[in-house]
């Protein structure tokens, strides 16, 4: 069997594909259709200082691939996480990597440091697509400073792996990750939803309350391998792939593109064992090839040279 | 527990115009499922459509279970088109169920309007083992509308008054509640949101304990994209998920 | 029936539905399939000063409910297509909209100079999607120094109607919309595709020549109506919108959102009468929904007050 | 001229492990197509797969078009479960047949590989008719995957010896030509491009003309993508379209 452990500023994943962000609760609603200890990694829901309820209904809809969300960050808060879920998500043989979430560098400071402390929170990933109060609502993560300014902040209050989560909604997501590699960070996490819009024409009303929200899918799988190509030829840090992922091939794709692991998003919505599937359709296809560090398909990708035409059906 | 059976279609029939009836082998889901619970169903492997989509379970019989569908949209209209020799990806059951075990209440009040009455036939079954009477109101846009099967103690309303009373179905339950004579009644309504309003402002009036099925957009239908919530009443902006916490709420605790 | 008739800078379009460059060729392919006179316009192809060959195959790869493309803007040359192509499309009883690619702004005022003069081209759309030489092929159209620039040149050389065609892949679209309007367009498109990229995981090469290319097709339909709501609160001037249309309610989705018309594109490979089945499809609703001039759709989008969940199945 | 036709499918049998053949009532693309062209078929109406998908005319039989095709993928999936009842939305005929009424020639030598048999049988028939002699060469992985339907004067090889000749088509007709007797031979080839490029060398140094049909991915197939370029000998990447100008191209005319 392949070699699939990845090892991140010191943390060792046992294998390289994790559950996004917001697409696996809290790690603790699935435990009877999936065996958490089969990923290498869950990443939980955006945690911020305080709880929030989130945004009003409707806050998803389906499109071509792919749906639209405006979940509104609901969580339960910093606080309850600790007490409530943290004690459960540490029997469950996984890396918890702790999202972050908030609006003002304070805030994201803030809840750094509460998690820090905690026995069970193996790393950080850093949700800059958030709203900034300061800057009347502006998201971070399209501010190349402010990615900086949050980066190097954090940095100073943890040496746990600090994982910052771009936003694809950018011109050029390179100089981004260059910014978050510049100031300290261990990765970056390529790519978060893209800004997306859905019309019901009976009502003239968007589907979503907050008449915009975050695309995700196989629909962005193509941008999102863009972005992490451009992305992981700019930085020397590990990339983690995001985007569209449904199956094993998807999967290797993003290594090929550049990712050092993957992340497994809106799948777990399809099927809530789409990680531990993806994880073990990636051994069988390094078995099926002779791959035997999984690791040696990152950023294969073959650009020269003549692309000869597939042609299978013959 | 919930349970992902892959399960052999064993046919699938025309009730009306649009409504079908699916019968899948589902052992598992079969044997656990309780009245007001759902399934969620991939209907194709393909990318679209893409996401799971929610059904109530309409029956169950021996290891199979029925599922009654109004064909909306893509997902439906496949659905429709399945048959013995294809297999659907099935997770459930799903959701808290309508609070049968409930002592308080003698009298079921079963309220459905259009396909709202997916839910009633394998709750008239439960409720009757269970030594409960059961009355069922329904409401359809028409006669051909209607769908009567499996229901006890049936009542019908229709909008256009081809069949049974003329005007909704809370009119119906208003003009036969003047004179009722139910023994500690409860009622357990699905239906249209703007139906099942109605009916919250009715029972509220009345003071008679009810509970509804809600429906609306879910993305996993099993509590972890926060996808569904439904208000909560009393905390200002508090959140349940209609998937996880519901799709039955009391109409007291709910503001929807 | 409804009215349908647009009028753009003294140009009248019959309805809002036309065909978007690079999916119709140049209008005479399909004449056995579809009549052109049912149609708003046709978008030609991407006009160069010299002929193009574009790039090599593999020039497309379907994605999910999305196809990306690298066709490496291959056409015959203006000098050809005023000879061999546009006495064709003068007789096809529509309007003819000559969109213009070029690797320089020198070019991009060559060619749509020698355009002017033609009877036959009844305006512009400037694909500013295109790689800048002088500036080590850098697109144009993520530059808005470059947009404003281009635009102003072409503006004091032409008085038929100048459309500029913006991309996506960029952060926010409406400082382009706006530089083009203050430049003296007298209508922004929106959006050209995507940045996207799919890989064959067998040989481990892109699936395209180019490594990356452009997403178009379903897929991209919610970032589009979302970067068109974004540029039509904007600016004053007619947003049209592209992006994923396949039928008629998508177009509809596109005009409440804020597009004053409609461009169809690789909806046209699908189905090559696409844009007169959309534009029937836009009468029909219409006549159900009693509206009398189909204009006032554009822009309508409700987005205050509470949004109640669609319950169509019971 | 092209048509787009809604055609019934009347049938879809199984004639290997991964192939299958389908027919649908299409007359008026029956009445026009060519051997060498092609028809591009909507699978679905849902949005994955999104494009047509191409496939050679098997064979015509009155009012009814056949299409042979291997499951690779979503798409040919979804089509080997087709059956009466279901109606796929056709264009075609597409492109340039093959040159069968080049008068230069009198023996027509087919050479196919796997499944590039499909535009065979049709071949034959019409080359039959316009009183042309066949001959048919046919490459395959395995004896099971040959697909002998339909053909006149068949040569097999088979890769691992278990059929006919051991080798590839290639080295087979190599093999048959050191004796050969045809008179005023071309060769007509549809197959994998590897096997195509080595039939065309031969077909070079033998001074045979030869036509191949090729294939490769296409969005449109009627000449508006501009996306199935094949590159021209003679001027500096030049190119032709697949689907508008081929598929059946002059080997000596194309670079591939
Ligand atoms: C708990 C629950 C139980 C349900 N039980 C049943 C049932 O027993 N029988 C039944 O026929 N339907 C039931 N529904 C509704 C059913 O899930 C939708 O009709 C179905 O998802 C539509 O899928 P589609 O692909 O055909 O439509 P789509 O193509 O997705 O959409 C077509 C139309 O349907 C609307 N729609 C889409 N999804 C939903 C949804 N979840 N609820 C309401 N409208 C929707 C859209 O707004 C659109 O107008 C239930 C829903 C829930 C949440
Ligand atoms: C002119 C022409 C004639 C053809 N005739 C036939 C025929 O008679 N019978 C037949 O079985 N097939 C034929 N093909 C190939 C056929 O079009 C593809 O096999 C089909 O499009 C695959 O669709 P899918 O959705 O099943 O595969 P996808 O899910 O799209 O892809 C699955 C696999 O097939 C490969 N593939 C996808 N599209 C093509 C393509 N156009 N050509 C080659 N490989 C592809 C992909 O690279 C992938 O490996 C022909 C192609 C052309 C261009
Ligand atoms: C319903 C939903 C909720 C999400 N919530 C969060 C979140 O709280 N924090 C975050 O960083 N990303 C969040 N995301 C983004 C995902 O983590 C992921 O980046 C994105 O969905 C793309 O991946 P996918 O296509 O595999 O879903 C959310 C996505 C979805 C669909
Ligand atoms: C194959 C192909 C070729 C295209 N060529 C051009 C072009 O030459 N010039 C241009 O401005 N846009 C070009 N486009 C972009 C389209 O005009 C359109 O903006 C985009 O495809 C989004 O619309 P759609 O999703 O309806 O296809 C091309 C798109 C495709 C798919
Ligand atoms: S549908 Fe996902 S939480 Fe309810
Ligand atoms: S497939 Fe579109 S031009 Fe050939």
């Amino acid at each position: 069997m392949a070699k699939t452990a990845f090892t991140l500023a010191g943390l060792t994943l046992k294998n390289r594909v994790l559950v996004a962000s917001g697409t696996y609760g809290y790690g603790d609603d699935t435990l009877d259709l999936a065996d958490p200890a089969k990923l290498g990694g869950i990443v939980t829901k955006s945690l911020s200082m305080k709880p929030r309820a989130g945004n009003p209904p409707p806050r998803i809809v389906e499109t071509s691939s792919g749906m639209l969300n405006s979940i509104g960050l609901a969580n339960i808060g910093v606080m309850k996480f600790i007490e409530e879920k943290l004690p459960v998500l540490r029997g469950l043989s996984t890396a918890i990597i702790a999202n972050i979430a908030a609006s003002s560098i304070d805030e994201y400071c803030q809840v750094l440091e509460v998690l820090n402390e905690q026995e069970g929170v193996d790393g950080f990933e850093i949700n800059v697509s958030c709203p900034n109060v300061r800057e009347g609502g502006l998201n971070f993560g399209t501010s190349c400073p402010m990615v900086s300014e949050i980066t190097a902040r954090l940095r100073k209050l943890t040496r746990k792996p600090l994982i910052i989560k771009l936003t694809p909604n950018v011109t050029h997501i390179s100089e981004f990750a260059r910014a978050a590699q510049d100031a300290g960070a261990d990765a970056v996490s390529v790519i978060n939803t893209l800004i997306g819009m859905a019309i019901n024409i009976h009502t003239r009303r968007p589907m979503l309350a907050t008449t915009t929200g975050g695309l995700s899918g196989p629909a962005i799988k193509p941008v999102a391998l863009a972005k992490v190509y451009e992305a992981s030829r700019a930085v020397k840090i590990p990339v983690i792939g995001i985007g569209g992922i449904m199956n094993a091939n998807d999967a290797i794709e993003f290594l090929i593109a550049g990712a050092s692991a993957v992340q497994v998003g809106t799948a777990n919505f399809v099927d809530p064992a789409a990680g531990i599937k993806i994880a073990e359709g990636m051994n069988t296809f390094c078995d099926e090839n002779r791959i035997e560090d999984i690791g040696s398909l990152v950023g294969s990708l073959v650009t020269t040279g003549n692309v000869s035409v597939v042609d299978s059906w013959l | 527990m919930i349970t992902q059976e892959l399960s052999p279609v064993t046919g699938v029939r025309q009730l009306a115009d649009t409504v079908f009836v699916c019968s899948v082998r589902s052992p598992r889901i079969a044997s656990e499922v309780k009245p007001g619970q759902f399934v969620n169903i991939l209907i194709e492997q393909t990318t679209d459509p893409l996401l799971r989509r929610p059904f109530s379970v309409y029956r169950v019989d021996g290891d199979r279970i029925e599922i009654i569908f109004n064909v909306v949209g893509r997902g439906t209209a496949l659905m429709s088109h399945k048959g013995p020799g294809d297999t659907l990806d099935i997770l459930g059951p799903l959701g808290v169920p309508y609070s049968f075990l409930d002592e308080s209440f003698s009298t079921a009040l079963l309220v459905a309007g259009g396909l709202g009455v997916a839910p009633m036939p394998l709750s008239t079954g439960f409720l009757k083992s269970r030594g409960k009477k059961v009355v069922t109101f329904l409401g359809a846009r028409t006669a051909s509308a209607v769908l009567p099967h499996h229901l006890e103690n049936l009542q019908v309303a229709t909008d256009d008054g081809t069949m049974g009373f003329r005007g909704n179905v809370v009119e119906l339950l208003g003009s036969v509640w003047k004179s009722h004579t139910y023994v500690k009644p409860k009622i357990f309504a699905c239906g249209p949101t703007a139906m099942l309003r109605g009916l919250a402002a009715f029972a509220v009036k009345q003071d008679i304990p009810c509970e509804v099925s809600l429906e609306g957009p879910m993305a996993c239908g099993i509590g972890i994209c926060q996808g569904c919530p439904v208000e909560l009443v009393g905390e200002e902006k508090k959140f349940a998920l209609m998937c996880k916490d519901g799709p039955t709420f009391d109409v007291r605790k709910i503001r929807f």
